[in-house]
């Protein structure tokens, strides 16, 4: 129905309701901080790295049922992932992931990939830095 | 538990209204421009309703136009002073409801002069902007008399007096105040005032508008003489009863019930770390609707308490019912000065007729616990630091 | 006894719509956009009162835009088309609607061209004079389907394919028609038509415009974003709900029992000599609305004859109800060519669910008695000689 | 209330339920027939006169609930009243006598008082007539 494409589906209510990997990790591999203008949500990626796979994720959102959710899903996907595996996720993958959600929240499963982006990008600056400073 | 706490979105017809109502559907259903004896009981009931819809405001029978609602009378107020006028210019405020927004902007499409007066940080507008504003051209001054929001009450007397000092006219959205603030048009000189149904516990479909003697106004639309040549079509005998009969049944009794229930859950909300009150403070009722709590809990998104509520049966608002499917920051949070980063984190509790002490004690509960839910969650505690992230 | 034979002015809510509509004022009472639990209800009913109404003339939901009654549809349906347009030509009928009829004066004054075509003697439409008519600058074609005062029901098929001809849009004012009518817009490609539930013995105060898909309409009122745009304020879910209600129940069954007793009035009172039935023959339900008789008796008023029959409990009418307290001999009788001396001597009688063969029996009884006593003190008794006095 | 404005008074009904001097008078001293263009309604009035006295009235009216009582009253008032006394009387008379009527109906009172009028002035013709031949 057209004027119910607000609704939300089921996958987002429980991922809402029981969100996976909420949290902090303090001795992350690599952080993405991203904020979102259009609504004013904020998310934070943490990612613990070992030979080059994803072991452990954890994240904080600032936002709406969307965005938490968002949140939660991608976490579960990308634990266990390869960089570069987890390079390649967009957003789609992740609204598949949550039986899709209505036009006007599309932009939250963007915050989450651009989180992850992010996060892995600071991952590469670190090991980067490390590596250099053990040249 | 079911608690329902939207009770300005709309409300639950009272049992009492549903079964006068219902005589009038399938008891007394003539046609009331009927000449035969059907017709004649529906023309009765019809303007025995006006009589009473017209007592609560201290007006005149034949000043009450019925119409579908309130989005209706506000309309048939702005659009039809401006097909009589023709052109102008029109004065509102920055906290108006949609109906009165967008009706703004429609006219200003078509030609029309609209200038929005600033409100200070309680929502009260700003009479010194409005005196200045005011000048030969102004043709309508529409100001909402009662917010949907944040509960402002504005002071009609002062207002309207200001108004008609210099020679304009008046209109004001008593939507949400109707019956909840003492509202006398006599005594006020306000010109025109919105009211509707399904907000005092009767139902959905029927509003009025009080129009003035002498005031001119165009229909929104045409056909058949009814309501004063004012709003044509088959009237809504058994709606405007019911509205009518809803009106009689709110009391100053249930008025205070109802605020001792609102009052009980800001104070326990606003006892939760990092929350404010938005609006006026809650003990003056002829400033701050009884039935309306809005507070903002900083660092979680008022859509998360909402539906984290909803899982608990107890149903809120983050705005307007009407403007819930949209993403745009309350206009009248920003108008009142709220900062854009807490904006979001705002819920709206309104308290009708239905609810009781009981279910106020177990939504602050429940409320209480899904905001610290929400607040583990989010990335910010005690302060938005590190809010703005750069790319 | 008391017989309502005045269907065409309104009708009798049928309990079981009416019991219907009670739970969604006191149970269900959300504001369907509202977005918890109580919204969510709200709004899953309204979505099915609109796929209901859609489906009885199979159309698509989002369709159906839920209005206020009859008076609403029709005048969104032209305003909306010239508020769209801005300008141009519209073309309707001699025998509409007021609602159709003072909106054209209305949209004509604003300076777009209005042009009405003429009907033949049973109020069938001159599809000659349409096709002459049509020019790539007519915007609109509005066309009354089922008559409310002679019952002539409309070739939607063949008007629509005309007025498509020429790249025009039809619009139909199916207020009398919608369920005593079998209409299929996808197979007549009719592009907009009007409804009202209280003809049908639904509420007061709904109605539904269909609006195919592609049309663009401006709304006639500002607000929320309900309705797809078209039309907000908060939905009157109970109204909707009741509407769809009362359309399922309009079945053939009881379509075909209203008819046999229009029937049996119709053939009774053309006994009574100079008695004439206006508008089409009562055999084809698809050329004549089955629940309308209008007769014309010579040498009495009908004003008259209606108040006699008040006194026996009888109601009819002298023409639509919301002309009924204007003195105008009938525009309808008049464009199908009744001379004016008998004119006035018009009633019309118009069934509905709740009648009985028994009624019926007392009503043409009573009729030819009160015909006769009416007869007895007028002047005429079996011509109109000495008709035109001179001073 | 003013949108009541068109209900019929008690007394407006009463004399429409049972007109008064409803009918024809075949020896009638006059005449007056009066049709009014605003509505089609048509009204006869015969009079009976006796020693400049009225002393029978009847009517036939063509018309609504209006025209029907303004004629019955009308033939009430009239009855036993001189020729000049009846030529007296104003359609406020009749309205009064009815309790008032609605605006739109207001020429209903004026058509009984205009076939009076008529009435009298052919009764006054065929007087004059009357006379003419008897010198
Ligand atoms: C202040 C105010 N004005 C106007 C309206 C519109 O009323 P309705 O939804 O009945 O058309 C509302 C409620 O929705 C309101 O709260
Ligand atoms: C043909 C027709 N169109 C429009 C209307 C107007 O409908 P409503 O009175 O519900 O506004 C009516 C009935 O009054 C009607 O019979």
């Amino acid at each position: 129905m057209k004027m119910d494409a607000f609704r939300y589906s089921k996958k987002v209510l429980e991922h809402f309701r029981n969100p996976h990997n909420m949290g902090e990790i303090k001795d992350a591999d690599g952080i993405g901080r991203v904020g979102n203008p259009v609504c004013g949500d904020v998310m934070y990626l943490y990612i613990k790295v070992k030979d080059n796979v994803i072991t452990d994720v954890k994240f904080q959102t600032f936002g709406c049922v969307a965005a938490i959710s968002s949140s939660s899903i991608l976490t579960d996907m990308i634990k266990g992932m390869t960089i570069e595996e987890a390079e390649k996720l967009t957003k789609d993958d992740v609204l598949k992931k949550l039986d899709g959600l209505a036009p006007v929240k599309l932009h939250c499963s963007v915050l989450a990939v651009e989180a992850l982006r992010k996060a892995i990008g600071d991952y590469r600056k670190r090991k980067n830095s490390e590596r250099q400073r053990n040249c | 538990m079911r608690v329902y706490l939207d009770n300005a979105a709309t409300t639950r017809v009272d049992p009492a209204v549903a079964e006068e109502m219902k005589k009038y559907l399938t008891d007394i259903y003539g046609n009331a421009s009927s000449l035969h004896a059907f017709g004649r009981e529906a023309r009765e009931a019809l303007e025995r309703a006006r009589e009473s819809i017209a007592k609560k405001i201290n007006a005149n029978a034949n000043e009450i136009v019925f119409t579908s609602g309130g989005t209706e009378s506000d309309n048939l107020a702005i659009q039809g002073i401006c097909l009589a006028k023709k052109k102008g210019k029109l004065l509102t405020s920055t906290i108006e409801h949609p109906a009165v927004n967008n009706t703004m902007l429609a006219v200003k499409e078509r030609g029309f002069g609209v200038v929005k007066l600033a409100v200070d940080s309680e929502g009260f507008l700003n009479l010194d902007a409005l005196q200045d504003e005011l000048s030969g051209d102004v043709i309508l001054v529409s100001i909402i008399h009662g917010n949907n929001e944040i509960g402002t009450v504005q002071d009609m007397k002062a207002i309207s007096e200001i108004v008609h000092d210099k020679g304009s006219i008046l209109h004001m959205d008593c939507v949400q105040s109707f019956t909840k603030v003492p509202i006398d048009v006599k005594k006020t000189g306000v010109d025109m005032i919105s009211m509707a149904s399904h907000k005092i516990h009767g139902p959905k479909g029927v509003g009025a508008l009080f129009v003035r003697e002498g005031i001119e106004i165009e229909p929104l639309f045409y056909g058949g003489p009814h309501e004063f040549g004012k709003r044509p079509g088959t009237e809504n005998v058994a709606g405007a009863v019911a509205f009518a009969k809803a009106a009689e049944l709110m009391t100053a009794n249930e008025i205070s019930k109802i605020k001792s229930m609102r009052d009980y859950l800001v104070r326990e909300l606003l006892e939760v770390e990092d929350s404010l009150l938005n609006g006026p403070g809650i003990d003056n009722p002829n400033r701050r609707l009884v039935n309306n709590a809005n507070i903002t809990f900083k660092y979680i998104e008022g859509e998360s308490l909402l539906y984290k509520l909803d899982d608990y049966g107890i149903a809120v608002s983050t705005g307007s019912a009407c403007s819930s499917r949209s993403l745009k920051p309350s206009h009248v949070l920003s108008a009142i000065g709220l900062d854009h980063k807490i904006i979001h984190g705002t819920v709206r509790m309104t308290f009708g007729r239905f609810n009781s002490m009981e279910e106020t004690k177990y939504a602050v509960e429940k409320i209480k616990l899904c905001v610290d839910e929400l607040r583990q969650i989010s990335p910010f505690k005690h302060s938005f630091d590190n809010y703005d992230v750069k790319g």
